[in-house]
């Protein structure tokens, strides 16, 4: 492996890391977009030497096909991935009008009569008491 | 009968694509059913097979040698998990016909349910790590097709979470594939042990866990698991029912795999610490609910918590009653969701502030839900006690008491949580808002009951026929931890 | 076996009300009550003349040992014959009871439910076959006790009464597991044999312990039987006198020959025993309600029974079956005597119970009766009973153990005395205001046969409590094959008047004392608090749920990011603990490159930086397709012409795709306020860069082994009859992939039509509501 | 979209044709050279995006294709059979088989039956682009320009 090869794969990690923990659904698209990239130079990278196309007849030493032939299934499921993500993002946004990812409410409620419990003194919602 | 291995996969796909073609809803219904009846008695014949020769099943995909194909490898614990999966499928069909809504709803339902079938089976059955991730692609684009049927502003929420939290997983996976090719040149099932023995210790256990991780995430594992109770409860519920039962338990199956055939017994205490973890913190969140479906995917969490904690255990008692667990767990969940289905059918809610008073209203729905509550509770005569037993009885062997004490404790709390369900939902008052209709619940829907009973009875055969059941599950315990046979099978192909 | 098939009869029973005679609960009660009958007559003529007890085992899941095992001992006769003639007697009387009653359907069919698994349980002789059939009870119990499920009293006694005695059960159950995994055997016989000591014994012995007393409500688990008085009169009458509550007893019986010498054993039985004895008797001093007060005698007897059975010496394990017998008719004629007071009157609080006198003279001097014998006064059996509790506990020598046990005993008897006492003062006293109780009177007029039903039962009680009394040795006989069953020594025999002697003195002081104490009881103290008990649990119950509240709160944020944040440091974790194992030894394979791959490498990263920093929607497609395009020279320059097509294609497509989608979105991004410090974000995104990397040089430089595209070249063009290779491996080797790639790639393009179509369903659905509107 | 009548008349008249032959042509020369179904069915779904910016419908030989679902029903049959069909000879799923076949003027020509499996994803690939640019690129288009629906 070069060391442009691990550099281009940690900043491809890096950066799609970083965007998939947005809240815009259009920037976890690209987050996604990019990592893809970044594991498929990876598996290239790191499952075969460069080399000749692997066709029979060429001449010298030819690549290991077989991470070709994965990272190719892999570019086209990645495609099928990032299509039904942007066409989830599009769809809430014809439904609310931005493509952010709201929180769940059923988990905010816990949360804050959580929170109210415990300043209360220990004192239980009146729903959470056992009927 | 290796000729058969693939079908389960195959005929699923080619009635996909034929309702692709033909638009009829009658058609497609009828397509569906023959389709999975059909994988379902050659899954049953692949099943017989092994159970009565013990062989291992495998199909060379091409008819190349199983060195270096794609094989499909059909042993104890596969072919069982493929007919179960298989007879759950089914009978969520008919439900979900019964429902009406999804199918009316939209054209694709149909073609989709079935690739998730088959996907489902492929992954039950894949001989080779990449196309196990192909699999897994296959069931969780249709999952994430079914989660979002109907489109509205809840699916759409709560379907981003789930798909953007198993896109990382597969991009994990993917990655965890890459690699381990990378270190070892292979990524057939049957070449990869002797070559990943050979490792060095630290590739060895950064590749693992990276598998571990990337399962971990499909079968919700602590600290893992978030995406799972946030996107279940808002999907169809014939949708959340293969999804509750099936998905999570791919997950703990190739988790199975990993413990047993890639990587065996290393690490075993991250994955017990991981198990005992997920079952505590699964159960408290279910306890903490307010709504049947939500109660009901926290204790998804929970039990699978009690599968990977017997996976951690080892051993080939420990795992045989993993398998029983795994397979007792995907009707009884199953049929839960689907009680929990007809009672958000009829009054609109799965709140347990609106429903009330339903035993009732339809004591015959009442027992259709006590049965799994029971049986998930771990209540004898029903499975799940049997499995929670032989689960705990393993854990004392192998002196893991801190384990079994908190497995003790979250059994209690699951009975709390399945007690709290029963008290709101099916005590009291009947609430003036519940049952739209008044008459018979289940009378309206007939199919929808039948889907149900159905299932809830195979929970009670699974329970009455456990003798037999759990020697399999035994048998299939040591075909696991016999690698070797494992891999002289899949290499003697023919 | 005909045992086995009267256990399934009540089943059958059971399931046929429930299902077959939902109308018709009158008739499902009468086959009850002839499988009852049976089980009766059967469990009698097998045992009259039987030189050996009858044993069989039906195989379950042999491959663990869960096998269930029945055998008929005395021991065994005597309680089925105890649980299917006292069912008998409260069926009949429940049909009585419940003449207006919806849930009498209800009712028959978990009471068969209940009386078939009880039966089951007295007969097990096998620790997992009895534990089965004790969940049982323990769920059956539940349902009946919220029978009358819209009384929220009912409903929480109920929960409290599961959660209390499930928890016991999971107990049990790791105690059984403990036993098993340890001798291979769960049958009383055979563990006797074993004869268990040390560690492991004494904490499977405190195990079954917990599972007996959370049972039969010993102290600290004694507080849920009271609550469940909520149960209507029968199912009290018979869960909470006879049978349910006697499964702990019937353990403690038949696993203290286990156990009873494994040193923890006898102090935590008389201990428990003792204390609950107390504190029950205390408490039925003091309640008001009739029911309650004889629920907590129950409570109080139960601890006498769990030090006579628990402690372990012959004579007491014999005082203690005869008690048992004594207290099981008692306690029942007392339940079914107050449920017809109730039924008249309308009311159970003592100080107004006196009116009955007038209206059900013979139920009231029958429960008089019975309260003598729950005193025991002589001639009534209770006395027998008592006196031989009191001289086998003078004769034991067990140290300091003993003497607690006796002591408490003791002083139990007087609060037992006491208790008895008070009630009987409440029937002779006239109470003051009989004018309610008339006018409830009007509109509760029996019929002659509905009286005469629930009578019956309550005299039967009392003429039965009488009647052993004076066949005290007869009856004594009796009780020599079930005693023995359970300890061989256990031998011995009852007296009416057993002569002169310490227990009969003590007996006599121990009357006087109870005796003035009852009399002076007052009748109308009313202290209504909840019970300590019963508070305690719901401060448990309560914190537990807050408590998990809590933990979810902070584990289940609801947040997309953070879910993603925990599972990316999770994935960059594996990894770099894998370098620290190894070391980072692999960085010296990194190679230099050639320029143009150098080149085509600062490309794509300058481009992917432009992407994570630009806050435009389109540009940032714009650039990751750049990153595409970069990426597929750089497979070009590495000898993957295929690759490098596909990739520059898929990337065009991609971008087509979010300009789709883009269009109806603004331009830039907003930035929503996160919860998700900016600073976390950049330090998982760089630990997940640096980790990855390091993880794939270390994994290409662990490589020995061939690539099994070896193969591939070596068959490609005879046997595949191709010669690129990548493509042959595509449709051929591993042509499968590709199937299932296609399928993806089909699913998701069905996945977007699905959501536009949705779009556009919604949109009409919205249109047309806004139409109807506007006309 | 882009507005020219030159430009259509280019993509209308020389791209699609050509398009079409090259992506046949990759198709066919996949199993000896770069190229495949892949590639083939991309390049052909490439010109019908550049149709689809053009304003116009996706056609082949100006015949529009109306139900690229049934396109891709179809194409997922082809593979799936070429899959399944050695299991009724015998075979093992995927089994490939080639036969040699001499015919008149071109001479000896070699047909491996997982060309027809090719040809499958061929048929896949082109659907799906021709399903995204119908559902998300029109049918989407409608709706994206109004304002939130509001409904769900």
């Amino acid at each position: 492996m070069s060391i442009w090869a691990f550099t281009l794969i940690a900043v491809l990690f890096a950066v799609g890391s970083y965007l998939l923990m947005e809240r815009s659904l259009t920037r976890v698209a690209l987050g996604v977009g990019v990592i893809g990239n970044g594991v498929n130079v990876l598996i290239i990278a790191s499952g075969s030497d460069a080399g000749e196309a692997p066709i029979i007849g060429r001449e010298g030493v030819l690549a290991d096909p077989l991470p070709q032939a994965l990272v190719l299934t892999a570019i086209v499921i990645g495609f099928a991935l990032l299509t039904f993500l942007m066409t989830l993002a599009w769809r809430n946004w014809t439904i609310t009008g931005n493509d952010e990812v709201e929180d769940d409410v059923e988990d905010r409620m816990i949360t804050r009569r959580a929170e109210q419990t415990a300043k209360l003194g220990d004192e239980p919602h009146p729903e959470d008491v056992q009927t | 009968m290796s000729s058969l291995v693939a079908l389960p996969i195959l005929i699923p796909l080619v009635a996909a694509a034929l309702m692709l073609v033909v638009r009829n809803l009658f058609a497609q219904r009828a397509i569906s059913f023959v389709a999975l009846l059909s994988s379902l008695a050659t899954a049953t014949a692949v099943l017989v097979d092994v159970w009565n020769t013990g062989d291992i099943a495998v199909s060379r995909l091409g008819g190349w040698p199983g060195s270096f194909a794609i094989t499909l490898v059909s042993d104890g614990l596969s072919s069982v998990l493929v007919v179960v999966a298989l007879v759950v499928t089914t009978t969520v069909l008919l439900f979900a016909v019964g429902q009406q809504t999804p199918d009316e709803h939209s054209p694709y339902y149909h073609p989709v349910y079935m690739a998730l079938v088959a996907g489902i089976s492929q992954a039950f059955l894949a001989g080779d790590l990449f196309n196990l991730f192909v699999a897994f692609e296959v069931l969780l684009m249709a999952s994430y097709v079914l989660l979002t049927l109907e489109g509205n502003r809840a699916q759409i929420r709560s379907g981003t979470t789930y798909v953007v939290l198993n896109i990382i997983e597969s991009v994990v996976l993917v990655m965890a594939v890459g690699l381990i090719f990378a270190a070892t040149g292979t990524v057939s099932f049957a070449e990869l042990p002797e070559r990943i023995a050979a490792l060095p210790d630290g590739v060895r256990m950064g590749l693992h866990l990276l598998l571990l991780v990337a399962f971990g995430i499909k079968a919700a594992v602590f600290p893992l698991f978030s995406w799972l109770p946030d996107s279940y409860p808002t999907a169809p519920s014939s949708a959340s029912a293969v999804f509750a039962g099936l998905l999570t338990k791919v997950g703990v199956y190739c988790l199975i795999r990993v413990q047993t055939l890639l990587f065996p017994g290393e690490l075993s205490n991250v994955v017990m610490i991981v198990g005992v973890s997920t079952m505590a913190i699964g159960v408290l969140g279910a306890i903490s609910q307010h709504d049947m479906k939500r109660i009901l995917s926290f204790h998804i969490i929970s039990q699978i918590g009690y599968m990977v904690f017997g996976l951690g255990i080892g051993g080939a008692v420990a795992i045989a009653a993993t398998i029983f667990y795994l397979i007792h767990h995907i009707p009884v969940k199953t049929s839960l969701f689907l009680v929990e289905g007809i009672i958000e059918r009829n009054t609109g809610s799965s709140s347990l502030d609106d429903v009330s008073g339903l035993a009732r209203k339809s004591p015959l729905l009442a027992v259709l839900f006590l049965i799994p509550a029971m049986s998930l509770a771990g209540f004898p005569p029903l499975s799940g006690f049997l499995a929670k037993f032989a689960l705990v009885r393993g854990g004392l062997s192998a002196e893991q008491y801190i384990g079994v004490g908190v497995a003790i404790v979250v059994s209690l709390l699951t009975l709390v949580s399945m007690v709290k369900i029963w008290v709101g939902a099916f005590w009291g008052e009947v609430a003036p808002t519940s049952l739209i209709n008044s008459v018979g619940v289940l009378r309206q829907h007939r199919s929808m009951a039948t889907a149900t009973a159905i299932l809830v009875g195979f929970t009670l055969v699974i329970a009455v026929a456990a003798g037999p059941l759990y020697e399999f599950a035994s048998r299939a315990s040591d075909q696991l931890l016999n690698i070797e046979r494992y891999i002289s099978a899949v290499r003697s192909a023919s | 076996m005909v045992f086995f098939a009267a256990v399934v009869a009540h089943f059958a029973v059971a399931v046929l009300a429930l299902i077959g005679l939902r109308r018709r609960p009158v008739i499902a009660a009468c086959a009850g009550l002839v499988v009852l009958a049976g089980t009766a007559l059967v469990v009698v003529t097998q045992a009259i003349g039987a030189t050996s007890a009858p044993r069989k085992t039906i195989e379950w899941l042999p491959l663990l040992g869960f096998n269930f095992t029945f055998q008929v001992d005395g021991f065994a006769v005597v309680m089925a014959l105890l649980v299917s003639l006292l069912g008998f007697g409260v069926l009949a009387y429940s049909i009585a009871y419940f003449e207006h009653d919806a849930t009498f359907t209800r009712f028959v069919g978990l009471f068969m439910a209940f009386a078939g698994s009880m039966t089951g349980l007295v007969l097990a002789e096998d620790l997992f076959t009895m534990f089965i059939f004790w969940e049982l009870t323990s769920v059956w119990s539940f349902l009946l006790i919220g029978l009358h499920d819209k009384s929220e009293v009912a409903r929480r006694s109920a929960v409290r009464a599961l959660l209390t005695t499930g928890a016991g059960g999971l107990c049990m159950l790791v105690g059984i597991g403990l036993l098993q995994n340890q001798f291979g055997t769960t049958s009383f016989a055979q563990l006797r044999e074993a004869a268990p000591t040390g560690k492991m014994a004494s904490v499977a012995a405190s195990l079954l312990l917990l599972g007996a007393f959370t049972k039969s409500a010993q102290f600290p688990f004694h507080f849920w039987l009271p609550g469940a008085m909520a149960a209507p009169t029968p199912v009290s009458a018979y869960l909470h006198s006879a049978t349910m509550v006697k499964a702990g007893i019937v353990l403690l019986a038949r696993t203290a020959p286990i156990f009873g010498d494994t040193g923890v054993w006898r102090w935590w039985v008389v201990l428990a025993g003792v204390i609950t004895m107390l504190i029950g008797g205390w408490r039925a001093l003091r309640e008001t309600d009739a029911k309650l007060v004889l629920a907590h005698s129950t409570v109080s007897q139960l601890g006498l029974l769990t030090v006579l059975f628990g402690i372990g010496s012959p004579y007491a394990t014999y005082a203690g079956v005869a008690h048992l017998v004594a207290h099981a008719i008692f306690k029942a004629g007392l339940f079914l005597g107050v449920g017809v007071i109730d039924h008249e009157l309308g009311t159970r609080d003592v100080s107004k119970i006196g009116a009955a006198r007038r209206s059900v003279p013979v139920s009231v001097v029958a429960i008089g009766a019975c309260l003598l014998s729950m005193a025991g006064i002589i001639p009534l059996f209770g006395f027998a009973t008592k006196e031989k509790a009191l001289v086998a506990l003078l004769d034991a020598e067990f140290g300091l153990v003993g003497s607690i046990a006796l002591w408490g005993i003791v002083a139990g008897s007087v609060f037992s005395v006491a208790y008895s006492v008070r009630l009987l003062h409440a029937l002779v006293r006239t109470p003051n205001d009989s004018a309610s109780n008339d006018e409830h009177h009007a509109h509760h007029e029996a019929s002659a046969l509905v009286r005469t039903t629930l009578a019956a039962p309550v005299v039967v009680a009392a003429v039965v409590s009488l009647g052993f009394g004076f066949a005290a040795s007869t009856v004594g006989s009796w009780l020599v094959s079930p005693s023995s069953a359970l300890d061989v020594k256990a031998v011995s025999k009852l007296a009416l008047w057993p002569g002169i002697n310490d227990a009969l003195l003590i007996s006599l002081v121990v009357i006087a004392i109870g005796a003035v104490i009852g009399w002076k009881a007052p009748l109308e103290d009313n202290s209504a608090q909840q019970p300590q008990g019963e508070r305690v649990f719901d401060a448990v119950y309560d914190a537990t749920i807050a408590g998990a509240k809590r933990i979810t709160a902070v584990i289940q944020p609801g947040s997309l990011p953070i879910y993603v944040g925990v599972t990316l440091l999770l994935v960059s974790i594996a990894p770099l603990s894998a370098t620290f194992v190894d070391g980072f030894g692999s960085l010296s394979g990194l190679t230099s490159g050639t320029a143009l791959e150098a080149s085509v490498s600062i490309i794509a990263i300058v481009l992917a930086l432009g992407v994570a920093v630009l806050q435009s929607r389109f540009t940032g497609a714009m650039f990751l397709g750049g990153v595409g395009y970069a990426i597929a020279a750089l497979f070009a320059l590495r000898g993957a012409p295929d690759l490098a097509v596909t990739q520059l294609l898929v990337e065009t497509l991609t971008i087509v795709v979010f300009l789709l989608a883009l269009r109806a979105m603004t331009r830039i991004t907003t930035r929503p306020v996160a919860r998700f410090p900016q600073i976390t974000r950049m330090f998982i995104a760089a630990t997940v860069g640096i980790a990855i990397p390091l993880l794939a040089l270390a994994a290409r430089d662990a490589r020995t082994a061939p690539s099994a595209s070896q193969e591939y070249f070596a068959r490609s063009v005879d046997e595949a009859g191709g010669r690129n290779v990548v493509n042959v491996i595509l449709v051929d080797f591993r042509g499968f992939d590709t199937m299932g790639e296609i399928v993806v790639l089909a699913i998701a393009a069905l996945g977007v039509a699905n959501l536009v179509r949705a779009a556009e369903q919604h949109r009409r659905a919205a249109i047309s509501v806004k139409e109807v509107a506007g006309s | 979209m882009i507005k020219s009548k030159i430009l259509e008349e280019l993509i209308d008249r020389w791209l699609t044709k050509v398009g079409t032959l090259v992506a046949i042509f990759i198709t066919f020369r996949g199993h000896n050279a770069p190229g495949g179904g892949f590639a083939g069915g991309l390049i052909l779904g490439a010109v019908f995006v550049l149709q689809y910016l053009a304003g116009q419908q996706p056609t082949i030989r100006r015949k529009p294709i109306l139900n690229p679902e049934r396109l891709l029903g179809l194409g997922l049959l082809l593979a799936l059979v070429t899959t399944a069909t050695p299991l009724f000879v015998g075979g093992a799923p995927l089994e490939s088989y080639i036969w040699s076949i001499t015919l008149p003027q071109i001479g000896k020509v070699k047909i491996v039956s997982s060309t027809f499996f090719d040809f499958g994803v061929f048929f896949v690939v082109v659907a799906v682009v021709l399903m995204v640019l119908t559902f998300l690129g029109t049918r989407g288009g409608a709706i994206s320009h109004e304002p939130t629906d509001g409904a769900g």
